[in-house]
């Protein structure tokens, strides 16, 4: 997989979360702040920009571009949280020649780890890590199995999306919506809902 | 949508001109970093005090830059913590060789993205940097379990406070341990009786009935802990007074400041009321106000609602609080 | 109606109880009377300053009593003028022997009670008693067949001025010239995005379509003299500037106080973003703001909504408000 | 007639004005501050407060009194306005010995001329003189062809609605409907609603 590949998922990423900001700040409005949607639509519109103006040679520059662009872009919980993602995410495909399903697999844990040491979430507590960690677990099962990139990252999306579900009935210990206690139960959370679009958007381009 | 805004987009960035054209007498605007400076920033000798957050909760933290307050304060989009960058530049901007405390009030973005900042001013520059992290709102329960309290209304008293001490030229390991002190004294509980409208988002975060409020909000439009009939101003005051009183446990003989807060589309009058009934309850309990401060500090947008902030304070905390200051948020004795 | 009160008919009084609860430092309230005075009134040998209107635009007139500002107050029912006994026995509190002004917003009920006041006052005790009376709203048209202009914005601004000349000891006639001077040399001009509830009324005064706004308001929350498709900041800006610009006319070379205010309900983010426009407005008619003053002084209860006032000035005029004030509302250099 | 009649005049108005405060409000709202209701309300009721405190001796001094305490509770327009319409009322028939139609005719003048004084306003500047000056017109009519105070006041009434009536399409030139300007047209002038009130009230219990 050439740095191409990656370009076009950044840029699908960035129309779908365009398309989907109302609704994920919709989410937002019934447990936080009413600004997830416009965070993530904010940052990868200005991943666009960059993209837009600079030819990357390497996956892993490009990548690590995007994080700090999110990092300087996006503010609020989101912003450090994925661009700490992609950082770790773009650090860990460095110097690999063949960007495999294997070095995806990598790079997909570091990036999670990055996110588990900027937010210290546990599974359960109503975040962005209750979608990634069924993903990780998917894609690596995938990977085990003899998958290819795309058919991991399709498993791993459908594993984000069941992950997303499954924080509705949760109360939240994390994040914002942690301060509403009881009252976030019954709500799919923001952050679970635009990590699912990212993998769907990978799932979609990388192969 | 009805507010007084161009483009949605375009809000905190205007917002910021019109602050630099209207006091360009005490502030210099850095509109590119969305940084408001006191003009005469670095003061040599003097550690440099730096705030922010996401916009919206006006004057806060912006209107709180100078004299005897803080040197600069980096504003994030509506509700949306700053980014490190803004906190980097500001930090170096301030830094005059005393190090720099970051007031930082504790939401996962800011404590996070403050937290960047630090990493990477230290790496960069040398400067020396201290962080305090405010969560005086007793709304939040279980906050072991969680991201535990928010940042509220002691975020203004202790950027005065600490403003003070940095202003007469306390090393910053007292700074900071002020700040800290401050912190642990102070305790606040919020209402609402509206929800308001993040100009991106177009409509209110929430929809509350012509007969409900929300009790236990924080200052980002989110809904609160419990949702009741709408009550008469002195069962309000009870239900905000009742938990901070008996959090720190505040005791009879305790001495306070006592700021009743206007969360942005709250009158005056309403909040003089408020105050009326929150000076009865504390007379009540035995506690002593030492000073006051009643008025829309520390805002959600054009939410209607009010918090009650309560301030334990020893003769130090009341002469710092009384040293002048001189911002647009805050002034006297200068 | 969603409001931070008791008893709809306990507003004012409740309010007041707080105001005095809040400032004992430099407030004294008669709550029988419904007078603010500033604490250490009378001041010997100082020209006493009492204004006085309807409740409902806090901080006027009660949070203006300080000083280098008012020596006195009178608060009436929530947008009804005061009675003359409140302003007699205020006038009679306040006075050192140097003769009372009375300020007096131009409405029908402020200036009949006034000057029933007056007339009482100078008869009864030999008081010395002097009135100007504010009338800076352009929206008021065809002024010279009616009850003539509102007195508005210009009223925060002439409360200081005038309040800064009294306090360095000048006799009652250039004290209450100076009032007609500064009055004379004001415009203004408001608009609202919401109604208000007047609290014995228990709903809005009008209604207003989401996508509307009433342009030539004043601070009664009545209608105003157009209703409007709501529009962009700029062009509401554009619509509060010209009018009054051109009105007296102000002229390229001009300076002028530059004063954004609030109509209670709208956040200051809000205010500074107008503030923007309106000084790019006045630089592009060659205006010069020489001060500045942003915020929610001159308000209509929770009403969103802003006014535009400009007041042109002379060294003179500049020097009086930059000299100290010490009010609950307005307060520099003291 | 004796002090009784005023005593009885002064309480049913107070009804009257309390029942339709909301009314009267509601009217004040459209082309005002709405605060009409209230502040008539609050007048009277206490001016009830005082007539259960006090007996009078006189119509003229319970009048009077009536008057004053107008002036000190009530503030706005309509305090100095009613105020003055009852103290010179009252001072009008300051020793008549026998309260009849004329006299209370020359009071009736004498009051509203105070309006006049006190307000400036010109017939047909939608206030209450709009009412006020064709309910004293029909009363002296009504006296000249014999009338008695009772069917006098009856005619001043009627002519009054007549006059309330009339200033639903005028434009206001005086008080705080006047700053509305053309869109003041259309709306019944609250003021010449109470004074209609009034007079009515005058009819049912002055005879
Ligand atoms: N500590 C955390 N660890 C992982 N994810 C988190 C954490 N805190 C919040 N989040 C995620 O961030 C999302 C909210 O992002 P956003 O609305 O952009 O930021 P903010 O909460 O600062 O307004 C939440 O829905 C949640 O998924
Ligand atoms: N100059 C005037 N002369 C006669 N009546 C007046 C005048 N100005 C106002 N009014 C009457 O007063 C009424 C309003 O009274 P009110 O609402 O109690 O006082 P305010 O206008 O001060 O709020 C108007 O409807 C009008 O009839
Ligand atoms: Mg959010
Ligand atoms: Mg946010
Ligand atoms: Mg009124
Ligand atoms: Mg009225």
């Amino acid at each position: 997989m050439g740095v191409d590949a990656f370009v076009n998922w950044l840029r699908d990423a960035a129309g779908v979360l365009h398309e989907n900001a109302a609704y994920l700040t919709e989410l937002d409005s019934a447990i936080g702040d009413a600004d997830h949607g416009a965070n993530m639509d904010r940052g990868f519109q200005a991943i666009v920009a960059v993209l837009d103006g600079t030819s990357f040679e390497s996956a892993d520059e490009l990548l690590k571009k995007a994080g700090m662009t999110l990092v300087s872009k996006v503010g609020g919980a989101s912003g450090p949280l994925y661009g700490t993602f992609f950082l770790r995410f773009g650090t860990a495909l460095a110097g690999v020649s063949s960007i495999n399903a294997e070095a995806v697999g990598k790079a997909l844990h570091a990036g999670v780890e990055g996110v588990l040491a900027r937010g210290k979430a546990e599974l359960g507590d109503k975040t962005m890590y209750d979608a990634w960690a069924p993903a990780l677990e998917a894609y690596d099962a995938a990977v085990a199995g003899g998958s290819e990139v795309g058919p991991a990252l399709t498993a791993a999306a459908e594993a984000a999306a069941k992950g997303r579900d499954a924080t509705v009935p949760l109360v939240a210990r994390k994040g914002r919506a942690s301060y509403l206690g009881e009252r976030s139960a019954g709500h799919q959370d923001p952050g679970a809902t635009s990590t699912t679009l990212i993998l769907e958007s990978a799932a979609r381009t990388l192969a | 949508m009805k507010k007084l805004i161009n483009d949605p987009g375009d809000v905190v960035s205007e917002a910021l001109q019109g602050m630099a054209a209207a006091h360009p007498d005490r502030l210099r605007v850095d509109l590119e970093n969305r940084i408001v400076y006191r003009k005469d920033a670095p003061r040599p000798g003097k550690v440099g005090l730096i705030s922010g957050g996401g916009s919206g909760h006006e004057p806060m933290h912006g209107g709180f830059v100078g004299l005897g307050m803080l040197d600069a304060a980096c504003a994030g989009e509506v509700f949306t913590s700053p980014v490190p960058d803004q906190m980097m530049a500001a930090t170096k901007a301030v830094d005059a060789g005393a190090g720099v405390l970051h007031i930082v009030k504790n939401y996962t973005g800011d404590v996070m993205n403050f937290e960047m900042a630090a990493e990477l001013a230290a790496a960069d520059a040398g400067t020396e940097v201290q962080s305090v992290v405010t969560n005086d709102d007793v709304a939040v329960q279980d906050s072991l379990y969680t991201a535990g309290r928010r940042g509220v209304g002691v975020t203004v008293l202790l950027e005065k406070i600490v403003g003070a001490a940095a202003e007469e030229g306390q090393p910053l390991p007292q700074v900071a341990d002020l700040a800290r002190r401050v912190n642990d004294n102070g305790r606040s509980m919020g209402m609402a009786l509206t929800s308001c409208t993040v100009p991106a988002a177009g409509k209110p975060t929430f929809d509350l009935a012509d007969n409900e409020m929300e009790v236990g909000i924080g200052i980002h439009g989110e809904p609160g802990r419990q949702r009741l009939p709408l009550a008469p101003a002195r069962e309000i005051a009870a239900m905000l007074v009742d938990p901070v009183v008996t959090d720190l446990p505040y005791q009879q003989g305790d001495s306070v400041i006592a700021f009743v807060n206007g969360m942005g589309g709250t009158p005056l009058i309403e909040l003089y009321l408020m105050y009326n009934e929150v000076a009865q309850l504390l007379d009540r309990a035995g506690i002593t106000v030492a000073r006051s401060l009643v008025g829309n500090y520390i805002t959600s947008l054009e939410m209607a609602g009010c918090s009650v902030t309560l301030l334990k304070v020893d003769d130090e905390l009341v002469r710092l609080w009384d040293a002048p200051v001189n911002t647009p948020g805050l002034r006297w004795g200068a």
